[in-house]
């Protein structure tokens, strides 16, 4: 099954409220488009959206302010106060389109990077900074915005989003499931068993592979030979591959797969192809191993400049939402910064919760001792 | 009627019934566990009765199985996974490991991961490689997972349900050479607390602690130690995370002298934890090191060998007399 | 890259020395097939195959050969001899084809069941009996005929191949390497990760997947739900379904798929589509899960009836051959059973030997407590 | 100059530049082990050098490295395979554990399996998750497997040339929060054995093991003691498989006292080997238990917790004067 002939069978819808698409101009037919570097919007014979002003200009929204918050925080690394930061810049489109076309009842499953995707689950942002700070592992509770907790291990999570969407489907609901990953990721033994158990069970699950052409400094070529949407095809779903840098098409994109999962059609894989314009984290050196050139080339394609150019020139957006925008930028940055600083060490005693739900007498013991051994520095007034 | 003699496998098939009558986001998941009733039959008759949605033929993938049911888990289902064998659980090892163990302190108690891991351990069937492995010591030193063994019937279905009833996973490891040992099940006893031992046989001269296939051996053992006049106390550890060291302090308070027996090797098992804390414990009662008898430091040998490996009763009974030569 | 265009570069041999083929007459395109279930020889557009009459009785009697070993393993096993056996009855010509395709120094990875394939390699077929005794496990050294020992754990061995490949090639042999494993093993994340690892290094490796269509129980649908070949597209090499039954197509296609890595080409994956006539294994009890007309199905394509009608119809092979090949065989499994009868039992001492290869501490002392604990009851009089 | 001062990083990575230089069937392999030198850049500069066919950068999956690393080996290379923190080897545990460890037993000794496998290990570096564990418990477990790690930047070049001219599988741990220690190290030493431990600092009343990162922290202590008139001998064990039991025994022969520390949880961690062992060889010598010191049975915690959770000078002497006070 091609990813056209299911795309195909999607109703299409055809008023278009904004402006219709100007010219056919996609320069790689495979690679989903509707919104150029140039910010023209162009037509896709099986993928469209149709979305009001006030919709693109939250997309913009969403994508700047995701951006702002990204950057705060690697300012917060270099600062002292977070340990380690793993910046998006340059995946804010393939995270905002994406997130966008999710509903509420829907479940993520994310990587360690996923930050625009949380801020559209409604995730604080100031959570996600726990576990880079080094006071938790994991900020926030994942029932309450149906966005799981980071996976560090790679690929691990695709395997958790397959067996919740196996457990979505068992209960007959027809909400879905999205899981991310890397490129890198796509070689994990784990990514692959994902796709056989969706497969096998139909499960409504979306795999969402940001393919932003590094794995550290591992270029996508040490990953595969092909392009990476392909690999779904050989397992008996459709991929397909969308410009991540271009938000309406990878909203349109991902609501069409998530669709599809809800019609209990089963799994799909979008790949998203776009750039780490980044280190790979605050710890990495990318000079080491790729060319300022490759960055330079992916700047004229960024995601947030290229929605911005069409919303001023279609005249969705008005010199006034900009500045309003910046201003809601700065205290964003200025609220994270703040909640970052206030941020409390974990209490010693953290370390020995939660590790059973049930408890267990050796964490029992451990703790009596080790507070009893924390006790006697006290009273000896160490 | 509520007491049954029973194989212990059959009672780990009633038990599994029981919890798929009684809780409906209780799921059956593992390679074959459907129309075959898992290769020692533990499913026999499920899917049949429960469904195909409930009793779960998994593709051959033990990561895929165990990734899965975390996923199942975080949805509000209760799997119960089967490996096929001891062996074929490190597939798996990672998602159990970097996941089940550790996702519910991640979530700093927000989410629960009720999942059970059952896997049929040890040797003595005559089996080919990676069939006979006792690999409990490489789960037990992971916080976030519990690991237990029964050793009769009726632990093995009581256990199972407390497993399945945990929020927290399980890995229950089946002694499968007693899978068709016989014994009583009251299906309608109040079942003492999960991670307790037992003093299977009272004695004062020596006690004698193991867990699942080797407890039979231990008391086998007692046995014909008392026909010697020696005094040998069993102590069924039934949960190797947490082990139950009070229970085993108090027998080594009265007899002075301890030996540990399993199957895994000896060289960082499940013995040398035993050995250390009990020797913490209990320093001026000892009157002989503790005294370990298990595997050797060698991969699982073939099948003609094994009766040489695994630690029969001769071996248990060297120790009880080098412990009481001291 | 699809097979076919692949396949076509191969210079195609036009002189037949034996009868061409009759007429085309495949019944499934996707299934490369040389001989009809019939024992007619059919043409395929890319895969041909030329073997004189000799060539062709000694594909029938490796295959002879081979289910007589078989037959008698099975036997041995009900008698108590072994304690389990793995039959491949009727996947003789997915073993024999694909064995007799490789070179000397083409190197073997196979899984439990490739009796067929250790047949082609000059393993004696007692050391194969030596696990399944349980007198060792893998009584045989691999370096010898170029065969690893069998590999239990499903799927392990595809990345042992691929690393093998992966030395073949920086060795600037042209050797070929084929990694055998079941329908149930392509789940695994191993064999996936041995496919991503295969095509980024272009290493000479073929997969062989015997897809006899069940894993234990479990039907293929639990594993996939496209065909197995199709896998191989995803990871950007060609993948092919032959006629696992016809020992020429395999013959064929596995042939054609090593000289590609051969060529430098990189990896195949060949789908041999067959089906096992017997139980898993002896401890299985295949009435619990599937039916009788299956099977009855299969009997009518049995891989040896077909070449033999073929043989006798083209005048291949005379009345004489058949019986000798007979009396071949009562000799092999007469030689096979007195062998394994006579086979010793390993000496208690051997479970210390060859933990390691440079030694250890820990071996050695118990290696020594455990003579001193032997010879004690030899003491006293045990 | 054959003795230089390095930090034990660049000892690690002169010793893989000697090892490549040497023995032309020698390959390095991982993720990020070319261009990038590793994520610790432990292999800096060796893919410039030899080339990317000596120095591999992998696909990002761990089983396939290690997987491919065996059949690399049954070619005839030596692979030195880097796993790039702690955490993640374990989807390669399956490999290592039923294919790696066993291979040369299975073959009767055919086949030689001589594949290093380094990894960076503990905590103290202030990392996320999966970054700071230390797992050599369960390997050390697995027979087949060799397991050391290293104290200094001399063990660090020695061990790892002596671990790749082995023939059986190596376990490299590499205490990442030493790597930029410096040491001396003579690269014309003739070194001692692989898994010999080492009597690092003589002392009379209390003896200390440990291994990698906690060396430095056990001679700490005992600088610490040595002011309180308390004289602590401090043993380097180096290897934890095989463990050099015979050293530890002298030592605590004249002590009379051990106490192990290691950062990896207590639970069945490799103190309890030690403590069942020598006590067995040493009962009648000691005048205490063997106590531990190491990880609690918890998940590494974040990184604003681990000072607390690592084992430090004042856990250590405390445990030193607990010994001391029986
Ligand atoms: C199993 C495992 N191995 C190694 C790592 C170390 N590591 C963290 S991120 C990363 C690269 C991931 O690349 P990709 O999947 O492309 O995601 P990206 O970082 O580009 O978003 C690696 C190797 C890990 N986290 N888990
Ligand atoms: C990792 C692992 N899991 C489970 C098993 C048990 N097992 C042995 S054979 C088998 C089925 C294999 O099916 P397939 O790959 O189709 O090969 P076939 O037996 O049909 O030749 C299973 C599940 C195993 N050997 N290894
Ligand atoms: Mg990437
Ligand atoms: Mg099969």
């Amino acid at each position: 099954m091609t990813v056209e002939s299911t795309a195909a069978r999607k109703p299409r819808r055809s008023s278009k409220r904004v402006s219709a698409a100007k010219k056919p101009q996609n320069p790689e037919p495979q690679l989903v488009q509707l919104l150029t570097p140039e910010g023209e919007r162009v037509q896709h014979p099986d993928y469209d959206i149709d979305l009001s002003a006030e919709e693109l200009r939250g997309l913009y929204r969403d994508m700047v302010l995701t951006r702002r918050f990204d950057a705060e925080a690697t300012a917060l690394q270099r600062q002292g106060e977070l340990g380690l930061w793993a910046s998006l810049l340059g995946q804010e489109a393939a995270q905002i389109g994406s997130g966008r076309a999710l509903r509420d009842d829907d479940y993520v499953f994310p990587t360690y990077r996923e930050h625009g995707v949380a801020w559209c689950r409604g995730v604080d942002p100031t959570n996600l900074l726990g576990m880079f700070r080094g006071v938790n592992h994991g900020g926030w509770d994942p029932t309450t915005n149906n966005f799981h907790l980071y996976t560090i291990v790679i690929g691990s999570q695709t395997l958790h989003a397959t067996g919740y969407a196996m457990g979505v489907a068992k209960d007959g609901a027809d909400s879905a499931v999205i899981a991310y990953f890397g490129d890198g990721a796509s070689s994990q033994g784990d990514v692959a068993e994902s796709f056989t158990f969706s497969a096998v069970y139909n499960a409504p699950v979306v795999f969402f592979c940001q393919n932003n052409q590094w794995a550290i400094s591992e270029p996508t070529e040490r990953q595969t030979r092909v392009p990476l949407y392909q690999r779904a095809q050989g397992y008996g779903f459709p991929g397909i591959r969308v410009d991540g840098n271009d938000v309406l098409a990878c909203l349109a994109v991902t609501r069409s797969a998530l669709e599809r999962a809800r019609r209990g059609e089963g799994p799909t894989l979008v790949e998203a192809f776009t750039y780490r314009m980044g280190a790979h984290t605050t710890s990495d050196d990318p000079t080491r191993y790729r060319h300022d050139e490759d960055r330079a080339a992916w700047e004229a394609k960024d995601p947030i400049q290229r929605l911005r150019t069409y919303l001023e020139n279609e005249g969705h957006a008005d010199a006034e939402f900009f500045t309003v925008l910046d201003e809601e930028s700065d205290v964003l940055a200025k609220r994270v910064r703040e909640a970052v600083r206030a941020m409390p060490d974990p209490d010693d005693m953290a370390m020995f919760d939660h590790v059973y739900a049930d408890g267990h007498a050796l964490v029992d013991e451990e703790r009596a001792q080790f507070a009893a051994y924390q006790a006697s520095f006290a009273e000896e007034g160490n | 009627m509520a007491v049954q003699k029973l194989p212990l496998a059959k009672a780990l098939n009633e038990s599994l019934r029981k919890a798929l009558e009684t809780d409906p986001k209780v799921l059956i998941m593992g390679e074959d566990v459907g129309k075959l009733g898992g290769v020692f039959r533990i499913t026999d008759g499920l899917q049949k009765d429960f469904g195909e949605d409930r009793v779960i033929d998994t593709p051959l993938a033990e990561s895929g199985i165990v990734g899965s049911a975390i996923g199942l888990a975080l949805r509000g289902y209760r799997p119960v996974v089967e490996i096929q064998f001891d062996g074929f659980v490190f597939p798996a090892y990672d998602q159990i490991v970097t996941q089940l163990a550790k996702m519910h302190a991640r979530a700093l108690g927000k989410i629960k991961l009720p999942v059970v891991i059952r896997i049929p351990y040890g040797g003595g069937i005559g089996a080919v490689e990676h069939h006979s492995e006792s690999p409990e010591a490489l789960f037990a030193h992971v916080a976030g997972l519990k690991v237990v063994s029964p050793s009769t019937a009726s632990d093995a279905y009581w256990m199972l349900q407390q497993a399945i009833q945990s929020d927290d996973p399980v890995i229950f490891f089946e002694p499968k050479r007693r899978y068709w040992d016989k014994g009583e099940v009251d299906t309608e006893a109040i079942p003492g607390p999960l991670h307790k031992a037992r003093v299977t046989q009272a004695g004062t001269d020596v006690t004698l602690a193991a867990y699942g296939p080797m407890v039979k051996v231990c008391v086998e053992a007692a046995a014909a130690a008392a026909e010697e006049g020696k005094s040998v106390e069993v102590v069924d550890l039934r949960s190797m995370s947490p082990i139950d060291f009070d229970t085993i302090q108090t027998s080594v308070e009265k007899t002075g002298r301890l030996v540990v027996v399993h199957e895994a090797p000896v060289f960082y098992g499940s013995g040398a934890e035993i050995a250390a804390r009990i020797t913490e414990r209990c320093f001026y009662h000892l009157e002989a090191p503790v005294l370990r008898v298990g595997g050797f430091h060698a991969p699982y040998p073939p099948a003609r060998l094994e009766e040489e490996y695994l630690p029969g009763l001769d071996r248990v009974l060297d120790a009880v007399d080098r412990s009481l030569a001291y």
